[in-house]
């Protein structure tokens, strides 16, 4: 047997950030699933619109609307707004936890957490302000899907927030943490972005186009 | 040798252990063998135990799928047959194709990448082993349900495409097709969960060296299998989801309903979007099957590596927008089918580069007629059919007079069967000797080549023509004027000789895993790195991850290849490279079992399956899956420090040798 | 034992419902035997990319097959013998590779220009003085309405039709229910019928016989016996018929005939069947008035005999299992009555 | 071990028991036992009367006979057969009086009022015998498979049939809550409508 040269790789570090970390790349394709979901949802959106008359539709044959059929804004307005402002200290912990300090971190994904809590009561709200059931018609089936799926990605967001903060607390950071902080930021960046689009598919859409 | 490939004795390659290796093989093992008894085999993460139970279970739903197969060509046997009802036989046909589709192609395809691709590319396990796990549980929840519904006559019977409004609400009472739509779902979250491991273990795991132009084709096909996976799935869990939310009580949507502005035509895009796609699913990693099989019997590497990657990756994006040749039918816009036709027609061109490539190399090396290789070359002479009757379906007014006849019956049977099972079955031979250190008996393997591709023309060549004199899919029976009688009775005697087929290569396997002949680490003269290791291979793969200089480095890296040392042995830690040039970027530690992955699986399972009964399941069962969820992803301390500045990083004086293959 | 199995099979398929062959009506179904312009050019077609097939994979059957042949090794294996294949013939190779690709190109734009003219073609059909007639797809039979502009000259039948030959047909498709697909194969295409998407199609019969339609969408149970005849006739054949079923109902003559059609006006028949000229009006089934006038009953599954007649209305779930017409247990002389009142309707 | 065993039949109970009736509940019984041969009464059925003898309305007719009576739950457990009450229930023009159960000319069907019965005997016993002001008698026109079926979808409207059973959604406009959705209504026998009085 002939001796074998060696590659000895046991100085190399045992945490990395962003797209050299596996992880990274299964929490990206898992947001590239739901943005293939969240697009599709978008798409029937556009598509049921070739089957109503009026768009967005109003209930029944009534002259009259039985409802006024435009979503209203205000609550929607707020959540994105919440969640967008909820950004900067995603960024802020993002940065802080590269470099391993604990305080802004926990400070930064605490604020987020209550914007995302806030966010979801807004979202309560919004189901509200759309005046319609999810069992109306097709056009309120979908807009009810949307906004539900949407809720489930914020719940998610919350409640990874949330035991990163617990964790951190606990056993202090650690740059295992700390890439599963930029993860929730990540997603969060997704999360903000994927809102945009409901927003606008949802609530301008039937007012602009 | 009575094996008709001379190779070298597989002991003359073993490995010479030498007292250090014997170390770092036990700590190894310690390491990454799966925690004893019945905990450690359900929470089992290692690729080749998964990737395996995929297999293995996939087979078994292709074993039970086939004989509802048969059923059905009893009953067409004779014209009038009342062996089974209109009832009876639309469950068959549906959980037939639901089964095939959904249950066994897609699973098995994965199954061979999870066992293969960490082996192929040189590591350890896959990215995310506990992933791994709960994908598995959730894909053997999804047969279960399929299965134990079936024979609680809870099986569904609207077809595998499950047209609304037929499945909807009004038209199928009753719980069926509920239970076929939770179904459906659990498989993708199954494929899904695979696609997301198979991509990041390629892009982050491979061997240092293995940059993308030397990734194995195999692993490339499974690369880009991944991909459309992840594109196509999300539709058809989508669409069987808004299904289910039509139907379910408390719910009651209106997405199909097409006098409250739904539309069952978005029913049908939706699918045909997943599902031509998924017919690409199952013939890419048989398209890897085959260019791995040619280059190793051809003895040189493949003609044109980089047009068959292109190919792959052309088709999988051609694949995204052809569906709506399977609505060539349904009332459309002409422009748009007039496209659509195009793009159907010219998803042929990387096909056809594929085939002449494999040609190319057939004729550019020195063929070596051994089984697995015969089962590849039935391939050329069954798949080219289907092909081609496939160009015929592109045409839209060809189509208008086949669609829905057994024409198209024969054509994706000819497209699966030919693509997808024969390469399978090639594969199956080609890798038995890996997964169990044995030869597959090469006599019976011969008769159950030959019963398969008599018994496979037999039963779909005659259905062309039947479906041309008419016969449309998915009818119970036929009256006997209409002239189908004889072809039908071939076909059935047919299906019985494919059945005996199969049968053989059961009791090959049988026999084979106990008295097979001695495989040793590389029985074919391989070119790829799941032959560098022994058969069946360690829990922990390789002793020293190997490092690779060319795209088949079994045949032409120099010897004086390095080897990858300095992993920790006392916890599961794989080397990450980076995603173009695989060059050695950082250790990743590896979680290891947990129980958590199983019951989450459980609460995943029932919470899906209750929702059909209960309108509390969602709001029970959601709270439940993210607490379930908090626990697993509570990170663990280290109670070690990472770095452990006293563990074993003593460069062996020899290593197992690469054998070479001269 | 399959000896047996297959005798077995044979009685029970010759036995079944008395069916045998010889009384079974005429009607063809076949892609390749085209009887208008429709079927006719789709058929054209599909012989240029049958035979442009077979020499493709002839072509390629015989590359693979003397690929084994000539380069097959029969010597020990001695490892790869080309580490590096000689760079002239992979050259050629590469040519060729590039040959083939090139001329599948080539091949696929003629079938695609192939496939556009006869699109267009199929389509051209002109529609002026065309037969209109709306079809409905009913689980799981057909129902057709020949349309006029004179509401006094619309008349409805169900699963058989006849049409002039020559003519242009244009048929408009609906379906209440489930989506089912128009098929008669002799004459053109198929065409789904989806619920909320009504669509027209337009054919032409040039030669006259009887053809067989049948829907070609999965559509639940008896899916697989929901046919259609349709009988293409010279111009004043089909005049005459289109007057008699413009007509009435035939009234009862015999008293077995007005006990019949008493028991058709009392019992379950009138809760789905339509006759004119009586007070039975309802749409569920289909229409009745000319029943005798059709060769087959239940959408196409049996011949039109007093025998099959009275199986049928006795217990249609042996012949049909799932159909939506209930058994009916009439006493013997109520059914032969019903029998000879609906005899009667031509 | 003693306990291990009961555990063991208990389990093999149980799911044989759910096997039971999730076959029962998903079969299609096309081939209904065969009704009743008896002869078609003419005298009951020369015209549509409104109501048919004065009998006391709820009792189940003498003219059904014991061997008619389906076992209990039979219909109204088994999808299939609640659907194609639902089916038959717009074929025959119920709607055109009970609109879809939420009443019209007819009472409405999916409240808690049971002016004649809410038992499956005694709506089937309604519509074979026709009620006063109204309701016509069905007998001998629908066989009396049918009327269990539609006697089963009736009670479904009050959310009396198991949930799983009953019908969803159709495909039409969309008006309240479909029968899988219907609150179970606590059956009130005794109270009549103002619409369902005899007019003086």
């Amino acid at each position: 047997m002939r001796p074998r040269p060696a590659l000895d790789v046991a100085d190399l570090p045992a945490t990395a950030f962003d797209s050299q970390a596996p992880v990274w790349w299964g929490n990206t394709l898992l947001m590239v699933i739901e943005t293939v979901t969240v697009v599709l949802l978008v798409v029937t959106y556009y598509y049921l619109i070739q089957d109503f008359n009026v768009w967005p539709p109003i209930s029944g044959e009534q002259p009259t609307p039985r409802y006024e059929p435009l979503p209203d804004l205000h609550a929607s307005t707020l959540f994105v707004g919440l969640i967008a402002v909820a950004t900067l200290p995603m960024i802020w912990a993002d940065r802080a936890c590269r470099k391993l300090r604990t305080a802004p971190t926990v400070i930064g994904l605490l604020l987020a957490l209550a914007a995302g809590i806030g966010a979801i009561v807004f979202r309560i709200y919004e189901f509200k302000a759309l005046h319609f059931w999810y069992d109306e018609n097709a056009y309120a089936s979908i807009v009810w899907t949307l906004l539900f799926m949407h809720l489930l990605y914020v719940i998610l967001e919350v409640a990874e927030a949330g035991i990163d903060i617990v964790w951190i607390l606990v056993h202090g950071l650690d740059e295992k943490i700390a890439v599963d902080v930029t993860m929730a930021t990540a997603y969060w960046y997704w999360m903000v972005a994927m809102a945009l689009i409901v927003y606008f598919v949802v609530y301008w859409s039937p007012r602009v186009l | 040798m009575p094996y008709p490939l001379d190779v070298p004795a597989a002991e003359s390659s073993d490995p010479v252990w030498s007292e250090a290796n014997l170390r770092e093989h036990i700590l190894l093992e310690q390491t990454w063998r799966r925690p004893p008894g019945i905990y450690g085999w359900l929470t089992a993460t290692n690729h080749k135990d998964i990737g395996l139970r995929f297999i293995v279970t996939a087979f078994i739903v292709f074993l039970m799928a086939g004989v509802l197969a048969f059923i059905m060509r009893l009953q067409l046997a004779v014209p009038e047959n009342t062996l089974v009802g209109p009832d009876l036989y639309n469950e068959l046909f549906t959980v037939h194709g639901t089964a095939m589709m959904f249950l066994f192609a897609v699973p098995v395809m994965e199954g061979m990448g999870l066992y293969l691709v960490p082996l192929m590319v040189g590591t350890r396990n896959v990215s995310f082993p506990r992933l791994l796990n709960y994908s598995y549980y959730i894909y053997l929840g999804s047969v279960l349900l399929l299965f134990v519904g079936f024979f609680l006559n809870v099986g569904p019977d609207v077809g595998w495409f499950a047209y609304t409004p037929l499945s909807g609400p009004e038209y199928s009472s009753g719980k069926r097709v509920d239970l076929w739509s939770q179904v459906v779902t659990l498989a993708e979250i199954s494929s899904l969960a695979g696609a997301v491991e198979i991509v990041t273990t390629v892009f982050k795991q491979r061997a240092p060296g293995m940059s993308l132009n030397r990734i194995p084709l195999f692993v490339w096909s499974q690369l880009v299998t991944a991909f459309m996976i992840i594109f196509a799935m999300p539709a058809v869990m989508l669409c069987s989801n808004m299904l289910s939310t039509d139907r379910l009580a408390h719910i009651n949507t209106q997405f199909y309903n097409p006098a409250e502005g739904g539309d069952p035509l978005l029913w049908q895009h939706l699918f045909w979007f997943f599902a031509h796609p998924e017919v690409y699913i199952i013939f890419i990693p048989a398209t890897g099957f085959i260019s791995t099989i040619v280059e190793t019997f051809a003895g040189r590497r493949a003609f044109g590596y980089t047009l068959l990657v292109l190919s792959m990756v052309a088709t999988s994006f051609i694949g995204f927008g052809v569906w709506v040749h399977h609505m060539f039918a349904t009332p459309l816009p002409q422009l748009g089918q007039g496209l659509f036709t195009a793009s159907s027609l010219m998803i042929t061109i990387p096909n056809g580069i594929q085939f002449f490539c494999w040609i190319a190399t057939m004729w550019g090396g020195r063929l070596k007629l051994t089984l697995p290789f015969a089962w590849v070359l039935s391939f050329f002479l069954i798949f080219t059919i289907g092909g081609l009757t496939g160009v015929m379906l592109a045409s839209m007014s060809i189509d208008q007079q086949v669609h829905d006849t057994y024409f198209v019956v024969a054509h994706l049977h000819y497209v699966l069967i030919g693509g997808a099972i024969f390469p399978l079955f090639g594969a199956f031979y080609y890798w038995f000797p890996k997964w169990t250190g044995r030869m597959l008996g090469a006599k019976l393997g011969w008769v159950n080549l030959a019963l398969m591709f008599i018994g496979f023309n037999l039963t779909f060549f005659p259905m062309h023509t039947l479906g041309l004199l008419g016969m449309p899919r998915r009818i119970y029976t036929y009256f006997r004027e209409s002239g189908w009688a004889e072809r039908n009775f071939a076909a059935t005697v047919g299906a019985g000789v494919l059945g005996l087929s199969v049968l053989m290569f059961l009791v090959n396997v049988l026999i084979s895993r106990r008295s097979g002949l001695l495989a040793g680490s590389n029985p074919w003269g391989a070119s790829t790195l799941e032959w560098a290791t022994s058969s069946p291979p360690p829990s922990y793969n390789f002793l020293h991850p190997p490092m690779v200089r060319s795209g088949h480095p079994l045949w032409f890296d120099p010897p004086d290849t390095p080897v990858v040392t300095g992993l920790a042995l006392e916890h599961r830690e794989v080397l990450v490279t980076t995603t173009h040039d695989a060059k050695p970027h950082h250790r990743y530690h590896m979680a290891s079992e947990a129980w958590e992955t199983v019951a989450l699986a459980v609460v995943t399972i029932v919470m899906i399956v209750s929702v059909v009964f209960h309108s509390l399941a969602i709001p029970v069962g959601l709270p439940l899956i993210l607490l379930v969820l908090a626990i697993w992803f509570w990170p663990t301390k280290e109670t070690k420090p990472l770095k452990d500045p006293n563990r074993l990083r003593t460069v062996p004086a020899t290593v197992p040798m690469i054998p070479d293959p001269a | 034992m399959i000896a047996a199995a297959t005798a077995r099979w044979a009685t029970l398929a010759d036995n079944d419902f008395g069916v045998t062959s010889g009384e079974w009506v005429r009607g063809t179904k076949s892609v390749l035997d085209p009887a208008g312009p429709q079927s006719g050019r789709i058929h054209q077609l599909f012989l240029d990319y049958f035979w442009l097939s077979v020499v493709v994979y002839v072509l390629v059957v015989l590359f693979v097959i003397f690929a084994v042949i000539l380069r097959r090794r029969r010597a020990r294996w001695t490892g790869p013998i080309l580490a590096e294949p000689a760079p002239s013939r992979e050259k050629l190779r590469g040519w060729l590779v590039g040959l083939a690709t090139l001329a599948t190109t080539i091949a696929l734009f003629f079938l695609l220009a192939g496939d556009h003219a006869a699109g267009r073609a199929i389509r051209s059909l002109s529609t002026d003085n065309a037969l209109k007639i709306r079809v409905t797809g009913h689980q799981w039979w057909w129902e057709f309405r020949f349309e006029d502009e004179a509401p006094s000259k619309i008349f409805t039948t169900a699963n058989e039709i006849h049409i002039p030959v020559g003519r242009t047909i244009e048929v408009e498709l609906h379906s209440p229910d489930v989506i089912h697909s128009f098929w008669v194969p002799n004459l053109h295409g198929k065409r789904d019928m989806i619920p909320g998407h009504p669509t027209r199609i337009a054919f032409r019969a040039d030669k006259a016989s009887e053809y067989w339609g049948q829907c070609a969408e999965f559509c639940g149970y008896e899916h697989a016996k929901m046919r259609f005849r349709v009988v293409a006739e010279p111009e004043e054949k089909f005049n005459a018929w289109k007057a008699a079923q413009l007509q009435s109902s035939v009234q009862p003559a015999t008293d077995s005939q007005k006990k019949g059609q008493y028991v058709f006006l009392h019992t379950t028949c009138v809760m789905c069947h339509t006759i004119q000229g009586t007070t039975a009006g309802a749409m569920m089934g289909p229409d009745l008035t000319h029943l005798a006038s059709r060769k087959t009953i239940a959408a196409g599954s049996l011949p039109n005999k007093r025998g099959h007649l009275a199986g049928w209305i006795s217990n249609p779930q042996t012949i049909k299992p799932g159909v939506r017409m209930p058994a009916n247990s009439l006493p013997p002389d109520q059914l032969q009555a019903l029998l000879d009142y609906l005899e009667i309707l031509k | 071990m003693a306990i291990k065993q009961r555990k063991l039949e208990l389990g093999v109970l149980v799911a044989s028991l759910a096997l039971v009736t999730s076959c029962k509940r998903e079969d299609r019984p096309f081939q209904t036992s065969a009704p009743s041969a008896e002869a078609i009464q003419f005298t009951r059925m020369t015209d549509f009367r409104a109501g048919g003898p004065s009998i006391s309305g709820n009792q189940p007719s003498p003219a059904m006979s014991a061997d008619e009576t389906p076992e209990e739950k039979e219909f109204e457990e088994n999808a299939y057969m609640v659907g194609e009450g639902k089916r038959l229930f717009s074929a025959f023009n119920c709607v055109g009086c009970h609109a879809h159960g939420g009443g019209g000319m007819g009472p409405a069907l999916i409240d808690d009022q049971w002016i004649y019965g809410h038992e499956p005997a005694q709506i089937f016993c309604t519509i074979i015998e026709g009620r006063p002001n109204g309701m016509p008698s069905f007998g001998g026109k629908i066989p009396s498979f049918q009327v269990w079926q539609l006697a089963s979808y009736v009670r479904s409207l009050g959310g009396l049939v198991p949930g799983d059973a009953a019908p969803g959604r159709d495909d039409d406009m969309h008006g309240g809550p479909p029968e899988n959705s219907a609150p179970n209504q606590k059956p009130n026998d005794s109270s009549l409508p103002k619409s369902a009085e005899m007019p003086k």
